[in-house]
């Protein structure tokens, strides 16, 4: 663990040793939402599941209500009819949030540039990690996770 | 045509709740106390070889992979080092995804003619398909790296320009 | 004096259950990971250690009491803050009439390991029990949500079903205890059939046992008995918790599963009693005992105690990670149309052979 | 007229055409190299073979002619089989070029090896090296290596542009393509070169790796450099716009009219397309007080120069504006304006002729001097009032409002005049001399942005049509136009060019005829 | 040659309605009139010989540019003869209408929708036509020629 | 009570919308709503070249892709009129049933997941994982494969597939064994499948189903029996059929489709035909940046006999398998990379396969290729003008018209029930929504 000293030095002692504290709880108990939709679900499966076990990074537990939700998954392509149920979905979740674009389609739109799809999750929820892939394999959803751990620990905490 | 009936019932046995799930609860059990007992023995540096589970601990253990695998792109280079691309725009072409960009340019060499001036593939478009390597008429690019990280903070770093495609590659020996 | 040993049993006991809970809450991810050939949670590190993933419930307490809290706009403020301090009080107070341990003479007092040495100690767990249950009603009429709704109206129908064939049940073990005092029914335990046999409730009622302990997972709502959470058809009464309110329901949950497989020890598995071992040491059959002092017959037996809640609670666990759920009316028939008729019979059973026996 | 049958098929032609130019009236496409319609017959490359009955060898198609009887067949075996062989020889020393060259895709290579060739190389020798992109002009590069000597450029330079700066050199398989001594292909046709090489041998300077053909969409046009009005297609690419700045239109090439232009263009129109994407007026412009020009928008600055439009015609009379057409605009165009200007608003005097513009170069064959593809046009349609005397009448106040409609007035005597006019309007493209004194700038469109006609300097109309979006926010003249009118209250309602055509010369565009049609002296 | 039975009898019955047969890799094709699409549908299914029991597909082309400019394309399936059948209904412009099947086979019902959504193409005697890929606020039918792939529409707001 | 299952419900896979009319429990009426996952495959189709739809094909059944992309492939084929080699058909049998393999366990792994019995999903998605290796080692990527090309396949198979092959099928064998155990028997299941979304066969037959859903009905109909295509009547294999037409029935016949598919496997390793192998003796086995250099400066000299050490990601291609996999016209398929570095002729032919424009270009016509997909006959109507892109690509998707009748199964059930009948039609929404 790298310690930020001047950041340390502006903040504070107390708050930064509570924003670190924050950030390595937050960071091993990832309650994520699936949102699943469409081919990249079954690569999420298989992350979650045995040969890979997302569960050993403290993601493990899959809450389908986003009130207890802390990563937004957005697994697969978001169309436009779908938009609107992933934007409430975002809303409906509690500070503090995450989301995860999952796949090409997420992150850009992919491959399906069309009239029914959205060019990329950003347009309407914002996203912390992009993980590209076609589907991505399990390794880098899992490598994203840890960039996303990353993130979560040296972000401001906010309570 | 073979047809095969599969309808069943239950038997009494079965239907009775109590057994059927012994037998369930036995057969989990007995995956928990295997993996258990293997656990346990690797603690003690024992029976190395039967593995605990299927689990593979990425980031330190990485699953093993078939070579035909398409992982990352890279470009590979001349003797002098200089992309072998030349920028013939197949892989463009051939792309279902319109996820690569090239820009050619005039190459001094009048043998080679040309090369890309601007290589950049979109990692947040590309679907992994491996028809630019397929097309490439030069295997100047390959999906070999083995290389599964390339997640980003944001969509500009899904974009992989010439230098950084060239960078996987090592100039190859002189023959 | 007696102040001072009667809050440190209930300190004791209230950090025990708080223990077990974290325990399992950890052996659970653990559990599971094994039985699916997983490795489950392992990356939290304090200081580099890493401890088999220890800390990951901790980071998920610190996490959830950090977490927004919020109450859904149409719902009832007041209850739906209360309902999970409801069921979580109810299912912690039920301790207090379980006896984690004998009579013991410590310093000159002697001390019943047990937090509150009620007369109708049964009956007040099953009170505390059945109250607990208005937490997850009001949990669920409190969100303003269907599928809240849904899963509460669910959890008080079963409750209510299941906890009739417990107290069924029960009767048998009552009329061959003759007692309601919980540490009386454990020392009643103590005894052994034939001189080899420990006189447990499980072996005087196997039925009784099959019965209780089937209904008491069903009181702990965890699968194949997780009709109310039932998370891929209504997600639950919960749904609309969040933070460390939707955390106490998880930690009921787990409190819950531990005061089963306690009742259960007590009722049917001899509570804290070990075999053989009396208040002054081991005492096999003729001529064989093994002198112990009182503090180490205490800590056998605690630890007993606790070896056999553990157990029931990995079999639990078991359980919960190998069957599918019920539906809500195939559980209903289960209780009423098979296990109350069965419980019923169990006690007529049990009527006729003491009746027999005198 | 001989009558001869070919694959079965009889046909009757005329005395004195080839086996070949029979097989291509019954659409039998007889592959071929060195023959090309508007060049003399060499018969070199030996692909066009096809088998006569009674002939003890198989001929070259483009070499026999026609002749009553003959039993032609341009399908059998043996045929095929030599044709195959024949490439197979063409192909020996070609290099490993594709990648790299500018005519894959349309290469006639790769085409007859499809078509006829299929066949695994058995070549197993070195191939031979030669001398690769040479620049051998200001527009061409030549690449020795995969020409196949079929000599349809030194054949060019000898009959059409009669320059003779092409020759074949050395014999044998060391034979080459070069210049002749002390030469350079630099006269005014040398992109016609490029076309007619059906290999990757001659390739285009300004074109070179800009974009590869196959991305490449074409649409039928009318060239804008001359009055001559060649026939053309622009290539043009939108998809891959990222691609070299934006730059849409990739090259024009010229399109067979057997009255006009045959299939030659000269090098000046060529390559004078960089204007469609370059120096562009891309959005509305209003000057504001003694200011500067400013971004503004269609709603604003139509709504102004309506507005002037409106209170002058009120105060002044249709004698206080001036309106100077241009011969760059389509004939619907200049209708369209003198429906507006003359007829609805009773506007005298609408010139289009810039009187400073200088005759430019001129020759016998195809360029022009009138570098101003509509003159004709808007001499036909009556708009050829002095425009230096509009001009004068803006200078000294009598014309309040002035239109003025592309013209670049770049010479000192016009800029003064323009100087002191009251309020001038600019509608066109780009960006130059007139604009800098406008107060409201209409972007419009360039032909390749819209559909249209233009009567060349014979008086032959000829149709283009569009192949590119306005650029940004421009709009095609005609829809402007037609706002502006209805903003002033006229009931000009058309939507497109093909309407006010119809209305002008009483057909639709599909009616008229492939080639043009010629105005024969009728007044519209 | 067994299948042309199917062609034959179609023929026989039909003959002023059907405006083409062909068989292309042995499969059966016959272009009838829009008027003809119920009766021979129906006859298709009860005829003892053919007994086409199974409408496996439903959908449209559009012929840009070509008169009439759509055909509606069914596809049968008699599973007791291993026959495949390729019904082919032109349909024109302006209002492109074609009578309902959901009488003969409910299955129809979702096809039409879907027919209907992606092309425009009205179904007579439907009993719930509306959208059923695309959501309502959606203009225009995506698979019609003139309609660009990338011709987005605004985002619907939050309606769930 | 009205009540909305999904789409964010986690039964419903996110993209489908049930709006219920509750009474108690029980499901008054049941209304489906779908297109959430709307992606224009088809119009997708009419901008690609041929080529470039196997990506999109890919995608429509993501459960089992293969089969969709081998679908695709035989009905361009048969529009082209194309024969591909006897070993490419076979190689093509073996994957389409790993692929059908992977699409029963992930079925039947993720409805007893959502009835609460997550070891059976880890346990079926543990031996997913072992045939995606197999898929991967084949095809190098594990889902979305790009395998299919017209006229062939893109590469033979590695070496080592058949021993690998077999392990894993023995593999899966025994999860197979062990779900059976954990659920066929167990009374909590039995219950909660039994009687549950039934549909007759009547009905089934109405609506167009067919497939497992159907043939749990009774009726026996099954693509690879009534129309065999590549060589599936070459093997010997029963189609199970059940009686009921609930979910059990249904989960019955696809644990036996299950191990039918295996059976099928094992006959076609059994039989792999080799085909040939064009290896010229004399040659040397030299490095590809190499070889393309030889013959970009043109040092050709007998380059021709070389073979090339060709890149991983290429393994399976290369000259000597060619033949194998490919069918033998120039018109459809890339040539060998050896022959692309190493002379002129093969790169033109490589060059005009991939232009634009140029590429594969079927006669016009119209053709109607079924397969039998995962989910029952998958259908691909493809409508050629003779350009290099189709006019019209319509894919018959298996589990639409099971979707249709989706509302009509669950009125009368419990509200519970909504999820093991949902899970049970294996609704795949890349193939349902296209």
């Amino acid at each position: 663990m790298e310690i930020d000293f001047q950041g340390s030095l502006q903040t504070g002692f107390f708050t930064s040793r509570m924003d670190k504290m924050l950030g390595w709880a937050r960071k091993y108990s990832i309650f994520q939402y699936p949102f699943v939709t469409a081919c990249c679900g079954m690569e999420y499966m298989s992350t979650a599941c045995s040969h890979y076990d997302i569960d050993r990074f403290g993601a493990g537990l899959p809450r389908f209500s986003p009130r207890q939700a802390d990563v937004l998954f957005v697994v697969g392509t978001i169309s436009q009819k779908l938009a609107p149920v992933l934007v409430q979905i975002y809303e409906q979740m509690c500070a503090p949030k995450w989301v995860v674009a999952f796949g090409v389609c997420t992150c850009t739109g992919g491959f399906y540039d069309n009239y029914a799809t959205v060019t990329g999750i950003d347009h309407i929820v914002p996203v912390d990690i992009y993980i590209p892939g076609c589907p991505p394999r399990p390794e880098t959803v899992l490598e994203g996770l840890m960039l996303l751990q990353k993130k979560m620990q040296n972000q401001k905490q906010e309570i | 045509m073979a047809i095969k009936q599969v309808e069943r019932d239950l038997t009494f046995r079965e239907r009775i709740y109590i057994l059927e799930i012994l037998k369930a609860l036995r057969l989990t059990a007995r995956h928990l106390f295997r993996n258990l007992f293997v656990h346990i023995a690797h603690r003690f540096g024992l029976l190395r070889r039967l593995r605990g589970g299927v689990t593979y601990q990425y980031p330190e253990e990485r699953r093993p992979f078939s070579p035909r695998l398409r992982t990352l792109h890279r470009l590979t280079r001349r003797q002098d080092g200089s992309p072998r691309c030349v920028a013939c725009m197949m892989c463009e072409t051939v792309c279902p995804a319109h996820c690569i960009y090239i820009v050619g340019g005039e190459h001094p060499d009048p043998q080679i003619e040309k090369y890309p001036v601007r290589f950049d593939i979109d990692l947040g478009l590309c679907v992994f398909c491996g028809y630019c390597v397929e097309a490439c008429p030069e295997d100047a690019i390959r999906m070999d790296t083995g290389k599964l990280e390339f997640s980003s903070y944001s969509r500009e770093g899904l974009i992989h320009d010439l230098q950084e495609l060239l960078s996987r590659s090592t100039t190859p020996p002189k023959r | 004096m007696e102040y001072f040993i009667q809050f440190s049993k209930a300190f004791f006991i209230f950090n025990l259950v708080m223990g077990f809970m974290y325990i399992l809450t950890w052996l659970e991810r653990k559990q599971s990971a094994l039985m699916q050939d997983r490795i489950g949670a392992n990356r939290a590190d304090i200081l580099g250690f890493r401890l088999l993933g220890l800390f990951h419930p901790l980071a998920d307490a610190i996490k959830l009491f950090t977490k927004e809290d919020f109450i859904p706009p149409g719902g009832n403020r007041l209850l739906h803050t209360l309902a999970p301090f409801v069921a979580m009080f109810f299912a912690l107070i039920s301790f207090a009439v379980i006896p984690f341990g004998g009579i013991y003479s410590l310093g000159g007092y002697s001390v019943s390991l047990q937090v509150l040495d009620l007369n109708v100690g049964l009956l007040f767990v099953f009170a505390t029990m059945s109250m607990g249950i208005y937490g997850f009603v009001l949990a669920g009429w409190s969100s303003n949500n269907n599928y809240a709704l849904l899963g509460s109206v669910r959890a008080a129908s079963q409750m209510i079903s299941y906890e009739i064939t417990m107290g069924a049940t029960i009767i048998g073990v009552l009329m061959i205890y003759e007692t309601l005092n919980l540490q009386e029914m454990v020392l009643a335990q103590g005894e052994t059939l034939w001189g080899w046999i420990p006189k447990w409730g499980i072996f005087l009622q196997p039925l009784g046992f099959i019965l209780f302990a089937t209904a008491a997972m069903a009181e702990t709502k965890r699968v194949p008995f997780d009709i109310p959470e039932g998370e891929s058809e209504i997600i639950g009464y919960f749904v609309e918790y969040s933070g460390m309110k939707f955390g106490m329901f998880l930690a009921t949950d787990f409190i819950e599963t531990v005061l089963a497989a306690a009742l259960i020890t007590t009722l049917f598995l001899g509570g804290w009693q070990v075999p053989f071992l009396g208040s002054d040491g081991f005492f096999f059959s003729g001529e064989l005992w093994v002198a112990l002092s009182s503090v180490t017959v205490m800590f056998l037996q605690v630890s007993a105690f606790l070896l056999k809640v553990s157990v029931l609670c990995v079999f639990m666990m078991l359980v919960r990670w190998t069957l599918p759920r019920f539906r809500w009316d195939h559980l209903m028939r289960l209780g009423w149309t098979i296990m109350l008729p069965l419980s019923i019979l169990n006690i007529l059973i049990t009527a006729l052979i003491l009746l027999w026996i005198r | 007229m001989p009558s001869l049958e070919i694959n079965g098929q009889s046909i009757e032609v005329e005395t004195g055409s080839n086996v070949l130019q029979a097989a291509e009236q019954l659409d039998i496409h007889v592959p071929r190299y060195c023959y090309h319609p508007g060049l003399s017959v060499a018969g070199s490359c030996r692909m066009c073979l096809v088998e006569i009955e009674k002939m003890p060898k198989l001929a070259i198609s483009c070499h026999i002619q026609a002749q009553d009887g003959m039993k032609v067949s341009t399908e059998s075996e043996k045929v095929k089989q030599a044709r195959k062989s024949m490439l197979e020889f063409l192909l020996v020393n070609h290099p490993l070029d594709c990648p790299v060259c500018d005519q894959s895709g349309e290469c006639d290579l790769q085409n007859y090896y499809m078509e006829v060739g299929q066949y695994d190389s058995r070549f197993l020798e070195n191939k031979i090296k030669r001398r690769k992109a040479v620049p051998i002009g200001p527009h061409v590069i030549l690449d020795q290596e995969r020409c196949i000597l079929c000599t349809r450029c030194t054949r060019f330079c000898n009959e059409i542009s009669q320059s003779n700066e092409l020759g074949v050199f050395n014999r044998g398989n060391r034979s080459v393509i070069d210049l002749a001594p002390a030469k350079t292909l630099d006269n005014p046709y040398s992109g016609n070169v490029i076309d007619i090489c059906p290999v990757g041998a001659l390739t285009e300077r300004e074109f070179r790796f800009q974009c590869r053909v196959w991305y490449l969409s074409t649409q039928e046009s009318i060239c804008n450099g001359c009055s001559r009005g060649c026939n053309i297609s622009i290539h043009y690419n939108t998809s891959l716009s990222y691609k070299a700045g934006g730059k849409r239109v990739q090259r024009l090439k010229p399109r067979l009219n057997p009255h006009v232009n045959r299939w030659w263009m000269c090098d000046e129109g060529r390559f004078g397309y960089e204007f469609i994407d370059h120096n562009r007026i891309e959005s509305p412009q209003l000057r504001a007080v003694q200011g500067k020009l400013q971004t503004s928008d269609w709603e604003q600055v139509l709504q102004e120069v309506s507005t002037g439009l409106k209170t002058t015609l009120e105060n002044f009379g249709p004698e206080g504006i001036g309106v100077i057409a241009s011969p760059q605009l389509s004939n619907e165009e200049l209708y369209l304006i003198r429906k507006i200007f003359a007829e609805s608003m009773g506007v005298q005097e609408i010139g289009t002729r810039n009187p400073w513009e200088k005759e430019g170069f001129e020759d016998d064959f195809l360029i022009r001097g009138d570098k101003n593809p509509n003159s004709r046009g808007a001499e036909e349609l009556g708009l050829n009032s002095d425009v230096k005397a509009i001009l004068e009448k803006a200078a000294s106040g009598k014309i309040k409002i002035l239109y003025i409609f592309q013209h670049n007035f770049e010479s000192p005597e016009a800029q003064e005049m323009l100087g002191q006019a009251g309020y001038v309007i600019f509608q066109g493209t780009n960006w130059n001399k007139t604009v800098e004194v406008s107060n409201a700038v209409l972007p419009g469109a360039t032909y390749a942005e819209k559909d249209g006609t233009f009567t060349n300097f014979e008086g032959r109309l000829q149709r283009f049509q569009q192949a590119l979006l306005p650029l940004s926010e421009s709009k095609s003249d005609i829809e402007i136009l037609s706002t502006l009118a209805r903003k002033l209250g006229y009931p000009v309602t058309y939507l497109d060019a093909e309407e006010i055509f119809r209305e002008w010369w009483g057909r639709t565009y599909q009616e008229l005829e492939e080639f043009g049609e010629l105005l024969n002296g009728q007044k519209r | 040659m067994e299948a042309s039975i199917t062609l034959k009898k179609i023929k026989e019955g039909f003959g002023n309605d059907v405006i083409e047969v062909d068989s292309p890799f042995q499969q059966d094709t016959v272009v009838i009139a829009p008027s003809a699409l119920l009766p021979v549908a129906t006859f298709l299914k009860e005829d003892p010989e053919l007994q086409y029991n199974y409408l496996m597909d439903l959908t449209a082309v559009d012929y840009w540019k070509r008169k009439p400019r759509f055909e509606v394309v069914y596809h049968f399936l008699s599973v007791a003869n291993s026959f495949r059948l390729r019904l082919k209904v032109p349909v024109a412009e302006p209002e492109p209408k074609v009578d309902s099947l959901t009488s003969l086979w409910p299955g129809a019902n979702w096809y039409e929708r879907e027919v209907y959504d992606m092309f425009g193409i009205q179904f007579t005697g439907h009993p719930d036509l509306r959208r059923i890929l695309l959501y309502p606020e959606f203009e225009g039918h995506p698979l019609r020629k003139d309609y660009p792939i990338k011709r987005r529409q605004p985002l619907i707001g939050p309606k769930h | 009570m009205f009540l909305n299952v999904g789409p964010a419900h986690p039964a419903t896979h996110g993209v489908i919308q049930i709006r219920t009319e509750l009474d108690g429990e029980i499901v008054r009426k049941a209304d489906v709503e779908i297109g959430y996952l709307h992606r224009a495959f088809e119009k997708h189709c009419e901008e690609a070249t041929y080529t470039q739809c196997f990506p999109y094909s890919d995608r429509l059944n993501y459960v089992s892709p293969l089969i969709s992309n081998f679908g695709f492939a035989a009905a361009v084929e048969t529009l082209m009129d194309l024969q591909v080699p006897e070993r490419c058909n076979y190689i093509r049998v073996i994957l389409s049933e790993i692929s059908r393999l992977t699409d029963h366990l992930t079925c039947i792994g993720a409805s007893a997941m959502e009835l609460g019995a997550f070891s059976v999903f880890l346990y079926m998605v543990k031996a997913r994982e072992w045939l995606y290796e197999l898929i991967e080692s084949v095809t190098g990527a594990r889902l979305t494969i790009s395998y299919g090309r017209v006229g062939g396949v893109k590469a033979d198979l590695p070496e080592g597939f058949e021993k690998e092959c077999r392990a894993a099928l023995k593999k899966t064998r025994e999860v197979l064994k062990e779900v059976d155990e954990l659920l066929t028997g167990n009374r909590i299941f039995y219950d909660r499948m039994r009687g549950v979304g039934v549909i007759s066969a009547r009905d089934a037959i109405a609506y167009g189903i067919t497939g497992p859903f159907l043939r749990s009905t009774g009726e026996a109909y099954d693509v690879r029996k009534a129309f065999p295509y590549f060589v599936y009547d070459r093997f010997e294999f029963d189609v199970p059929v059940g009686e009921h037409g609930d979910n059990y029935s249904r989960y019955l016949v696809r644990m036996e489709e299950m191990q039918q598919s295996i059976r099928i496997i094992e006959q076609a390793l059994d039989s792999l035909p080799e085909g040939p192998t064009n290896v010229d003796p004399e040659g040397e086995i030299i490095e590809p940046d190499l070889m393309s250099d030889l013959g970009k400066y043109g040092k050709t000299s007998g380059l021709l006999k070389n073979e090339v050490l060709i890149q991983p990601t290429l393994q399976g291609s290369e000259k000597r398998y060619h033949d194998r996999i490919a069918a033998p016209t120039k018109e459809a398929w890339l040539p060998p990379k050896e022959q692309v570095y190493s002379n002129i002729e093969a790169l033109m032919n490589h060059f005009k396969i991939i232009m634009l424009g140029h590429g594969l270009r079927p006669p016009p016509g119209e053709v109607y290729f079924p397969v039998e997909g995962a989910n029952g006959e998958l259908g691909f109507y493809i409508v050629s003008d003779g350009t290099d892109r189709p006019w019209r690509v319509r894919c018959h998707p298996p589990c639409f018209p099971i979707m249709a009748a989706l509302g009509s199964i669950l009125e009368g059930d419990q509200m519970a029930d909504i999820v093991p009948t949902f899970g049970s039609v294996n609704m795949i929404a890349g193939e349902l929504d296209r």
